[in-house]
C-alpha cells in the first residue's frame, strides 16, 4: 500500500519536474508563424481549405503550424490553445464547434494574438474577423434553383422537403433557414424537415421515409452533399429521377456531388470555395497583424463573405 | 400461439406500435412505406443476427461499424480499379472476414478481453479506412453493386430476400447444428466446453469471422445504397447492431440465442424510426424512444424470467 | 493385468509439486477408491487422466500402450471419462445435448443434429442407470443429483472404460447417495472400471474393491478394501491418529436464543416452529431439497417469511436482509463455499473482515484501518488454526478446509450468540473436519447457540444435541436423546413417519 | 510468479507510461515544454474523473455505457443553470444532474431488474436524447461576456503551475482511492464484484452497491462536466460521442478486470495519461489522425496482450479463478 503512494507521488513529481524544466524562450525570430486549427482533415472540404491557407501563407513566406481538431471540441480547444502557447503570431481557426471558440479567443486576447475564423462562426466571441461562405445565401440560391427546376419539370406539387444536419451544426441550420425562407416566399410548403445527422446512411433512409409519406414531393434540399447525394440515390432507387421528378439539391460541391450532377444523379449543389476561403483568411490575418482596417461585408458581425455559387449541369464542368 | 408470444416477447409491443402508427398516420400502411421499413430492418437484421451468435457466446464485437466502412471502401476501390463486380463483392466480404479473423485470433490466442480487442480493431480499422481513402469518397456507379439493394428477385426486394435466407440459415444453425449448439454451450459454461473437448477457440474465432463477414455484407449493402465508400460510413453502427440483439432478448439469456427476437428487434427499431419520421418528430425523440423501449422490453423480459426461475442470468460483462 | 497404469507420475506447478512419483493402477471391472486429504493430489491425478494437466515426468499406460492425452477430448476418445467436482454441464442446453456435446451425430446434408437419435440414446443410457430423466429437459432446471446423473450418463455415452468420479456425493442427500452407489455398482457389473474419489469413508467401504491413499502428493499405499479398516485408512490419510468419533461435551440447556413459531415462506417452507437455546447445537437434517438451507436463509433474512413470528433473545425478530440479521449478531455459513462463500478476488484477511467492517475502522477517521483488520484476522487465524502464508493470500490459494475456516471466522466475527452453519464440513478433509467440530464444541461451551444444517448423517447425529428433520418444507421430526438415530432421520425424511420427542411433541 | 502478476495488474501501465515519458525527449522534442505538459494534464482531466467512477463500476462487475449521455446532459443543464443563476447554480446543477442520472441508472437496475449493460445502453440513448431536446435551438454556451466569471476560470486557471482541472482530477482520484481502499462501502463494492452471491450472504445489499456505484459514476460525471464545459464553453446532445468507450478503455487498460472484484485507481490514472501522452506525441510528430488511430489501437492490444498472455500461460500454477485449487 505504502509503495503505491510513494510511487504515485513520484510520478507526480516527475510530471511536475519536467514541467519546470521549461525552455520558455520568447519567439523572437522575424518569421511570422501562423497557427491553423482545422475542423477535421478527414474531409476533403477541409483538406482543400488547409491547402489554400498553407499556399497563401507560403506565398508570404510565413510558416504554418497545422492542428487537426478531429471533430472533437475538447481537441479543438486543447490544440488551438497549444498553438497559442507555442507562440504563433496569428491564429486561423475553422472551429468544430463555433460555440467553443470562447476560451480560445480569451486566451488569444490575453496573448495579443489576432484570430481569424474560417467558415463557421457565432458564439458571440470577439474574433478579429470571420470568413464565411454565405450559408444562408447558399440556401436561398438552392431555393431559387429548385423553384425554377420544378417549374421546368412541369410539376404541379408545391411540396418540398429538407434534410438537416444534427441540431448542433450551426452552419447547416443557417443553410436550412435560408432555403426555407426563400422557398416559402415562393409559395412552397416544406412538408418534411428531418435530420439525417450529417450522415449519408441516414440521409438515404430519411429520404425513403419522405417519399413514402409525401409521394408528391417535388424537391429536396439537403444541408450537405453526403446526405444530398444519398437522398438522390434513394430517389433513384424508388424509381424516380433526382433531377426531373424530385429536384435534389445539396450543399458543398463535394466531388461526389459534382460527379452526381454530371451523371444526372443530382440536380444541383451550392459551391463554396474552401481554398479561396483559406487564402482570404491569410490576407485578413495580415491586415489584422498590421493593424490595418478590414473591409467587412457585415461589419456588425465582423463577417467577410466569400461568395457561394450554385452548381448545376450547366456549369459543373467549370468547377473543381 | 401463446408459446410464440413467450418466445418472442417483442411481438406484442411491435404490433401495438404498428397499430398506433396505422391510426396516427395515413401513410404508414402503404405498400411503399412498409417496404421501406422492412428493407431497412432487413439490412439491420443481417449483422444483428451475426451479433446474436456473439452475444449468445457471452461476448460482443465493437468493430463492426468500422468493418462496414473498410468493406465498402474495398469494394468501391476495386470497382473503380476496374475489377468485375463479383470480385469486388467477394473482396469486401473477404476484408470483413479477415477483420473478424484478426479479432478472433487476438482474443483467443493473445488472451485480450473481447471488449478491448474489438475496441482496438474498431479504431484501427477505421484508421485504415481513412488512411487508405485519405478522406476521399470512392464513388462508383455499378449496377452489379446496386443489385444488392435494388434487385427484386420474384418481386421481393433483395435485402429482404437476403435477410430471410440469413434468418433461416441462422435459426437452423443455432438451434439444430453442432456449431450452433457449441456456440450456446460456450455461452452457457465456457470451462465445461473446454473440459468436454469442444474446440472452443476455433468456435470463437469462427463466430468473430461470422460477425466480420456480416459487417462486410452490411458495408456492401450501405455502399450499394449510396454508390460510394468512404472512411466515415458506419460510424456508431456497432451500437445499432448490439442494440438490436439486446432488444431481441439474447443478452438476457446468455447461452441461448433468439434469432427471431433479433429480427423483431430490427423491425421494431426501424418501425419506430420510420414512424417518428412520418410524424415529423425531431431526432431527439427517436433516441429517447429507442432507449426507453430497450429498458421497457428488457425489464418485462427480466420480470417474466424472474417469475419462472430464480435469479435472472445476466450478461453483465463480456469478460 | 491392469487396464490403466500410472507409473512415477510427477506434476509440478510453479512453486509446488502437486504429485510426486505417484504409482497407481486400475484393473478392469473394479471400483478403485482414491482417498486423501484436501491437497493430497487427488484432483491433480484426475486432471492428468482427464487430459487437463500434463505430467512433468512419469508415464501413464492404458491397456499397455502409452497414454498421453493432450486435451480433454483425447481422454474421452481413449474411453476415460472424468466427472469433476464442479460439473461441466451447460445449464442452458438440454440433457441430451449435454450428454453428446462435442460428439453430436448430425445429418451429412443439412448438418442438423439428429435429435431423435440422441434423445433416444440418452433415454437408453438412463435406462441402464435405472433412472428416468427427460432427455429434452433443460439441465439448469434439474436438481443437483439429476445433474450428477447427467454427468454419469455423459461418461457412459463415450462408452467409457474408465469412469472417474470426483466427490460425486458431495452435494447429494442420503437417499440420493444410495441411488448413486447402486449406479456405480451397476457400472462395475457392466465391466467398467470406476475410480471413486470421496471423503466419505463409509461410501468407500460400501463400494470399493481396492483403495489407494495419497498424502501430500505422494502415494502412501494401495490395498484391497478387505485388508484395511476406517481407522487405519484415516491414519494413512492424515499421517497420525485422529478421533474419528465425534466427541460432544455435556450440554446444559441455556436460555432460548431463537424461536420460530409457525413460520412459512411460500411453498418452500411451511409452518415451521423450532427453538434454539444457548450452548446447544441443533441439527437440521433431511433429503436435499426439503428446505433446510432455506430455513437457515430465512432466519438470516435472505429469504422473506410470509407468515409466523420469530424471536431472537426474546425480542421480536424480522430481518429484511442479511445485514439486519448480522446487526443482531447472527453468523452464517453458506453450504456452497465456491458459489456463495468465497470472495475469490479478495485476500483471506479481507474475506474474513468483510462481515465486521464497522469494527475495523479508525476511531476518528471512520476509515478502515489495515492494522486493526490484521489484528482481527490474526485473532481468528489463531483461534481457527488457519494455515496460510500470510493475510494477503487469495482465498482460492488455500485448501478447502482452510477456506472453510476463514469463512467460519467470517461467520463468527459478528460475535453473535447464534450461528447458522450450513454443511460446515462439506468438501473438507478429515483433519480439518475434526478441528471444525472441536471449534463448534468450544463455541457452544462459551454459550453460543448453533443451528447446523448437515447432510452428513454421522456428523448430524454426532455433533447435534437435538435434531430437526425436514421433509417437503416442513419439520417432520424432532429427535432428542436416544431417538437420534440414523434410522429415525432417514425414515422421517423419506417415508412420512413423524417423531416428536420431548417438548415439541407435547405442544 | 503470483506476485509478479499482481504487481503487473497495478503497475504495468504506470511502467509503460514512465517508459513513454522517458522516451519523449527523443521522440517528441518540445513535449516537455511547460505549456504542453499543462495542456496534457488539463485536457485529460474530464476523462480521468469519470474513469474513477467507472473503476468502481467495473470493480463491482458492471459497466456504465451511459456516461457519454450523462456528460452531454449534465453539461447542457449546467450551462443553462449558469446562464440563469451563475456559478453557484452551475456547480449545484452539475452535481445534481450527474447524481440524478446515476440514480436513474441504479433505479433501472435495482427496481426494474434490468441488467446494467442493457439499462445503461438504454439510458445512454435517453440521456443523449434529452440533451438534444434541450438544445434543439442550438448548443448551450458560456457567453463570452462571462469570461471573468469564476466559473469560466475553472477550466483555464493554473495553481502553482498545475491546471485546476488536473488538481480536481487528482483530488477525485485521491478521494476515490480512500473510498475504494479505506471505507467499508469500497470494500463491499470489491466483494460484490468478486462474487455477488457470496457478498449477499455477507450482509451486502445489492441495492446499496448499485446505488453507490452508479450514483458515484453520476457524481464523477457531474464533476467532470464542470471541468469539461469550463474548457470548451459549450455543450449539446452530441457532446463527446463515444465517451463511454474512451473511459472504459482507460479503466481496463489500467488493469481493472471487466469481470469485477478488482480495481486499481493508480492503473486507471496512468492509463488515462498513457493515452493522452501517446496522442500528444503522435500529434507532435505530425502523424495524421488516421494513423494516430491505428497506433492507439495497436497500443491497446499490445498492453492488454501482455496481461492476457500472462493469465493464459500462468493458468495451471497460479490459483486464479480459472483453475481452482486442487484437492
Amino acid at each position: 500500500m505504502r509503495t503505491k503512494k510513494i510511487a504515485s507521488v513520484a510520478l507526480l513529481g516527475i510530471l511536475a519536474l519536467s514541467a519546470c524544466s521549461d525552455s520558455g524562450e520568447p519567439a523572437a525570430d522575424q518569421k511570422i508563424t501562423v497557427g491553423f486549427s482545422v475542423y477535421d482533415m478527414q474531409y476533403e472540404f477541409f483538406q482543400k481549405m488547409a491547402k489554400g491557407t498553407q499556399d497563401a501563407a507560403a506565398a508570404k513566406g510565413w510558416e504554418v503550424k497545422l492542428h487537426d481538431e478531429k471533430s472533437d471540441e475538447n481537441e479543438m480547444v486543447t490544440g488551438a490553445s497549444a498553438l497559442i502557447d507555442q507562440g504563433v503570431d496569428l491564429l486561423i481557426i475553422s472551429p468544430f464547434k463555433p460555440t467553443a471558440l470562447g476560451p480560445i479567443i480569451a486566451k488569444a486576447k490575453a496573448e495579443n494574438v489576432p484570430v481569424i475564423v474560417n467558415d463557421i462562426g457565432g458564439g458571440g466571441t470577439p474574433y478579429d474577423a470571420i470568413v464565411i461562405s454565405d450559408n444562408a445565401g447558399g440556401g436561398k440560391l438552392a431555393a431559387e434553383f429548385m423553384d425554377k427546376q420544378i417549374q421546368a419539370n412541369g410539376s404541379a406539387s408545391k411540396n418540398v422537403a429538407s434534410i438537416t444536419c444534427e441540431p448542433s451544426a450551426t452552419y447547416a441550420a443557417r443553410r436550412n433557414a435560408g432555403f426555407k425562407e426563400e422557398i416559402e416566399a415562393r409559395g412552397y410548403t416544406v412538408v418534411a424537415e428531418l435530420s439525417g445527422n450529417s450522415k449519408a446512411e441516414e440521409g438515404y433512409k430519411v429520404m425513403k421515409d419522405i417519399l413514402a409519406k409525401n409521394p408528391d414531393v417535388a424537391g429536396v434540399f439537403s444541408c450537405n452533399d453526403p446526405m444530398g447525394v444519398a437522398a438522390a440515390n434513394a430517389i433513384k432507387d424508388a424509381g424516380k429521377s433526382p433531377v426531373t421528378d424530385v429536384v435534389s439539391v445539396g450543399f458543398n460541391a463535394d466531388p461526389e456531388a459534382l460527379t452526381a450532377i454530371k451523371g444526372d444523379l443530382l440536380a444541383a449543389t451550392v459551391a463554396q470555395d474552401p481554398a479561396a476561403m483559406g487564402g482570404l483568411t491569410v490576407t485578413l490575418g495580415e491586415q489584422a497583424l498590421n493593424k490595418q482596417p478590414i473591409q467587412f461585408s457585415n461589419a456588425a458581425e465582423r463577417e467577410v463573405f466569400n461568395p457561394v455559387t450554385l452548381v448545376d449541369k450547366t456549369n459543373v464542368a467549370s468547377i473543381g | 400461439m401463446i408459446g410464440a408470444i413467450k418466445k418472442a416477447p417483442l411481438l406484442a409491443p411491435l404490433v401495438l406500435v404498428m397499430v398506433v402508427l396505422a391510426v396516427s398516420t395515413d401513410t404508414f400502411l402503404t405498400r411503399g412505406n412498409l417496404e421501406n421499413v422492412l428493407v431497412a430492418a432487413a439490412i439491420l437484421a443481417v449483422p444483428g443476427i451475426a451479433m446474436t451468435f456473439c452475444l449468445a457466446m457471452g461476448e460482443f464485437d465493437l468493430s463492426i461499424g468500422s468493418t462496414v466502412s473498410l468493406a465498402g471502401v474495398a469494394c468501391c476501390s476495386a470497382l473503380i480499379a476496374g475489377q468485375p463486380p463479383a470480385f469486388s463483392l467477394l473482396l469486401a466480404l473477404g476484408v470483413g472476414a479477415l477483420i473478424g479473423l484478426a479479432n478472433g485470433v487476438v482474443i483467443t490466442k493473445l488472451g485480450v478481453t473481447p471488449f478491448i480487442a474489438t475496441l482496438a480493431t474498431m479504431v484501427i480499422v477505421r484508421g485504415a479506412s481513412l488512411a487508405y481513402t485519405d478522406g476521399h469518397d470512392q464513388i462508383v456507379s455499378s449496377p452489379g453493386l446496386k443489385y444488392l439493394v435494388a434487385g427484386r428477385p420474384l418481386g421481393v426486394p433483395m435485402p429482404i430476400v437476403l435477410a430471410v435466407v440469413v434468418t433461416a440459415l441462422a435459426w437452423w444453425t443455432i438451434n439444430r447444428t453442432r456449431f450452433g449448439r457449441w456456440v450456446c454451450a460456450i455461452g452457457s459454461n465456457r470451462d465445461a466446453a473446454r473440459m468436454s473437448g469442444l474446440p472452443v477457440d476455433r468456435i470463437r474465432i469462427a463466430v468473430y469471422v461470422l460477425v466480420g463477414l456480416s459487417g462486410g455484407l452490411w458495408g456492401l449493402l450501405i455502399s450499394s445504397q449510396l454508390q460510394k465508400g468512404n472512411g466515415q460510413l458506419g460510424l456508431g453502427f456497432e451500437l445499432d447492431a448490439i442494440t438490436v440483439v439486446v432488444l431481441g432478448g439474447t443478452a438476457l439469456l446468455g447461452g441461448r440465442a433468439s434469432i427471431v427476437g433479433t429480427v423483431l428487434g430490427a423491425v421494431m427499431i426501424e418501425t419506430i424510426r420510420n414512424g417518428l419520421n412520418l410524424l415529423n418528430t425531431p431526432p431527439a425523440y427517436q433516441r429517447i424512444s429507442v432507449g426507453l423501449l430497450l429498458i421497457a422490453a428488457l425489464a418485462l423480459l427480466a420480470l417474466r424470467r424472474r417469475e419462472r426461475r430464480g435469479a435472472p442470468r445476466v450478461l453483465e460483462s463480456a469478460a | 493385468m491392469a487396464l490403466l497404469e500410472v507409473d512415477g507420475l510427477t506434476v509440478e506447478f510453479p512453486g509446488i509439486r502437486a504429485l510426486d512419483a505417484v504409482c497407481f493402477d486400475i484393473r478392469p471391472g473394479e471400483v478403485h477408491a482414491l482417498v486423501g486429504e484436501n491437497g493430497a493430489g487427488k484432483s491433480t491425478l484426475l486432471k492428468v487422466l482427464g487430459g487437463v494437466h500434463r505430467p512433468s515426468s512419469g508415464e501413464v499406460r492404458l491397456a499397455g500402450a502409452a497414454y498421453r492425452p493432450r486435451r480433454p477430448a483425447d481422454a474421452l476418445a481413449a474411453g476415460i471419462a472424468v466427472i469433476y467436482q464442479e460439473f461441466n454441464l451447460y445449464p442452458d442446453l438440454t440433457v441430451a445435448e449435454n450428454v453428446f456435446s462435442g460428439r453430436e451425430p448430425c445429418s451429412p446434408v443439412s448438418r442438423g443434429i439428429r435429435y431423435a437419435e440422441i434423445n433416444r440414446r440418452t433415454s437408453e443410457l438412463f435406462a441402464v442407470l435405472g433412472v428416468g430423466i427427460d432427455p429434452a429437459a433443460t439441465v439448469g432446471e434439474l436438481t443437483v443429483s439429476e445433474q450428477q446423473l447427467v454427468e454419469i450418463c455423459k461418461a457412459l455415452s463415450v462408452d467409457g472404460r474408465i469412469i472417474v468420479m470426483d466427490e460425486p456425493t458431495a452435494a447429494l442427500s442420503a437417499d440420493e447417495v444410495g441411488q448413486l452407489l447402486d449406479v456405480v455398482r451397476r457400472l462395475r457389473e457392466e465391466g467398467r472400471s470406476v475410480v471413486y474419489v470421496s471423503h466419505r469413508l463409509d461410501e468407500v467401504f460400501a463400494l470399493a474393491d481396492r483403495v489407494t491413499v495419497l498424502r501430500d502428493g505422494r502415494h502412501v499405499r494401495t490395498c484391497d478394501i478387505a485388508e484395511t479398516d476406517p481407522d487405519r485408512l484415516v491414519r494413512d490419510m492424515v499421517g497420525r491418529d485422529v478421533e474419528s468419533v465425534f466427541h460432544r461435551d455435556e450440554v446444559r440447556g441455556g436460555d432460548v436464543v431463537l424461536e420460530l413459531t409457525g413460520v412459512s415462506a411460500g411453498r418452500r417452507l411451511r409452518d415451521l416452529s423450532l427453538v434454539v437455546r444457548a450452548g446447544e447445537v441443533v441439527g437440521v437434517g433431511g433429503i436435499a431439497g426439503a428446505g433446510q438451507p432455506e430455513l437457515s436463509q430465512l432466519i438470516f433474512g435472505a429469504l422473506a417469511a410470509d407468515a409466523g413470528t420469530m424471536t431472537l433473545n426474546g425480542a421480536p425478530f424480522s430481518p429484511r436482509n442479511p445485514g439486519d440479521a448480522m446487526a443482531r449478531g447472527i453468523g452464517f455459513l453458506h453450504e456452497d463455499r465456491k458459489a456463495a462463500g468465497n470472495l475469490p478476488d479478495l485476500s483471506i484477511r479481507h474475506n474474513l473482515t468483510i462481515s465486521v467492517l464497522h469494527r475495523v475502522r479508525g476511531a476518528i477517521t471512520r476509515l478502515l484501518a489495515p492494522a486493526r483488520e490484521t489484528e482481527v484476522f490474526d485473532d481468528y487465524r489463531r483461534r481457527l488454526d488457519v494455515k496460510a502464508t500470510g493475510p494477503d493470500q487469495l482465498i482460492g490459494q488455500l485448501s478447502g478446509g482452510n477456506q472453510q475456516k476463514v469463512l467460519l471466522g467470517r461467520a463468527l466475527a459478528p460475535g453473535g450468540r447464534l450461528l447458522l452453519l450450513n454443511e460446515p464440513t462439506r468438501g473438507v478433509d478429515i483433519g480439518a473436519k475434526a478441528e471444525i467440530h472441536r471449534l463448534i464444541n468450544q463455541l457452544t461451551a462459551d454459550g453460543a447457540a448453533v443451528l447446523m444444517v448437515s447432510s452428513d448423517l454421522p456428523e448430524l447425529l454426532g455433533v447435534s444435541d437435538r435434531v430437526y428433520v425436514m421433509a417437503g418444507g416442513e419439520i417432520v421430526a424432532h429427535l432428542t436423546g436416544d431417538d437420534r438415530t440414523e434410522e429415525n432421520v432417514v425414515a422421517c425424511a423419506t417415508t412420512g413417519r413423524r417423531v416428536f420427542s420431548e417438548e415439541l411433541s407435547t405442544r | 510468479m503470483i506476485n509478479a502478476g499482481r504487481i503487473w495488474d497495478t503497475w504495468g501501465v504506470t511502467a509503460l507510461l514512465l517508459l513513454l515519458l522517458l522516451c519523449t525527449p527523443v521522440i517528441a522534442p518540445g513535449f516537455l515544454d511547460i505549456e504542453n505538459l499543462q495542456s496534457v494534464l488539463r485536457e485529460s482531466a474530464y476523462v480521468g474523473i469519470v474513469a474513477v467512477g467507472m473503476t468502481f463500476a467495473i470493480a463491482s462487475g458492471a459497466f456504465d455505457l451511459s456516461v457519454g449521455g450523462q456528460l452531454a446532459l449534465t453539461s447542457v443543464v449546467t450551462l443553462m443553470a449558469f446562464n440563469g443563476g451563475g456559478t453557484a447554480a452551475a456547480v449545484a446543477a452539475a452535481i445534481t444532474t450527474g447524481l440524478l442520472c446515476g440514480l436513474v441508472n441504479a433505479g433501472l437496475i435495482t427496481q426494474l431488474r434490468v441488467p446494467p449493460f442493457v439499462a445503461t445502453l438504454g439510458s445512454l440513448f435517453v440521456f443523449r436524447g434529452i440533451a438534444y431536446l434541450l438544445t434543439q435551438d442550438g448548443p448551450k454556451t458560456l457567453p463570452y461576456e462571462q469570461i471573468e466569471a469564476p466559473f469560466a476560470k475553472i477550466g483555464s486557471l493554473d495553481v502553482a503551475g498545475l491546471p485546476v482541472p488536473f488538481l480536481i482530477m487528482v483530488a477525485v482520484f485521491g478521494a476515490g482511492w480512500v473510498l475504494l481502499r479505506r471505507t467499508a462501502i469500497g470494500r463491499r463494492t470489491l466483494a460484490y464484484g468478486s462474487s455477488p452471491s457470496a457478498a449477499r450472504f455477507c450482509g451486502i445489499s445489492d441495492t446499496t452497491i448499485r446505488v453507490f456505484v452508479f450514483g458515484l459514476v453520476g457524481l464523477t460525471v457531474g464533476i467532470a462536466a464542470l471541468t469539461y464545459i469550463t474548457r470548451v464553453w459549450t455543450a449539446d446532445g452530441s457532446a463527446q460521442d463515444g465517451f463511454e468507450l474512451k473511459v472504459i478503455a482507460a479503466v481496463v487498460l489500467g488493469g481493472t478486470a471487466l469481470k469485477g472484484g478488482k480495481g486499481t485507481l493508480i492503473g486507471t490514472f496512468s492509463a488515462v495519461f498513457l493515452v493522452s501522452v501517446l496522442n500528444e506525441v503522435l500529434v507532435s510528430r505530425g502523424v495524421e489522425s488516421a494513423y494516430q488511430r491505428i497506433v492507439l489501437g495497436c497500443v491497446l492490444i499490445v498492453a492488454l496482450t501482455v496481461d492476457g498472455l500472462r493469465t493464459r500461460f500462468a493458468a495451471p500454477g497460479s490459483f486464479r479463478r480459472a483453475s481452482r485449487p486442487t484437492s
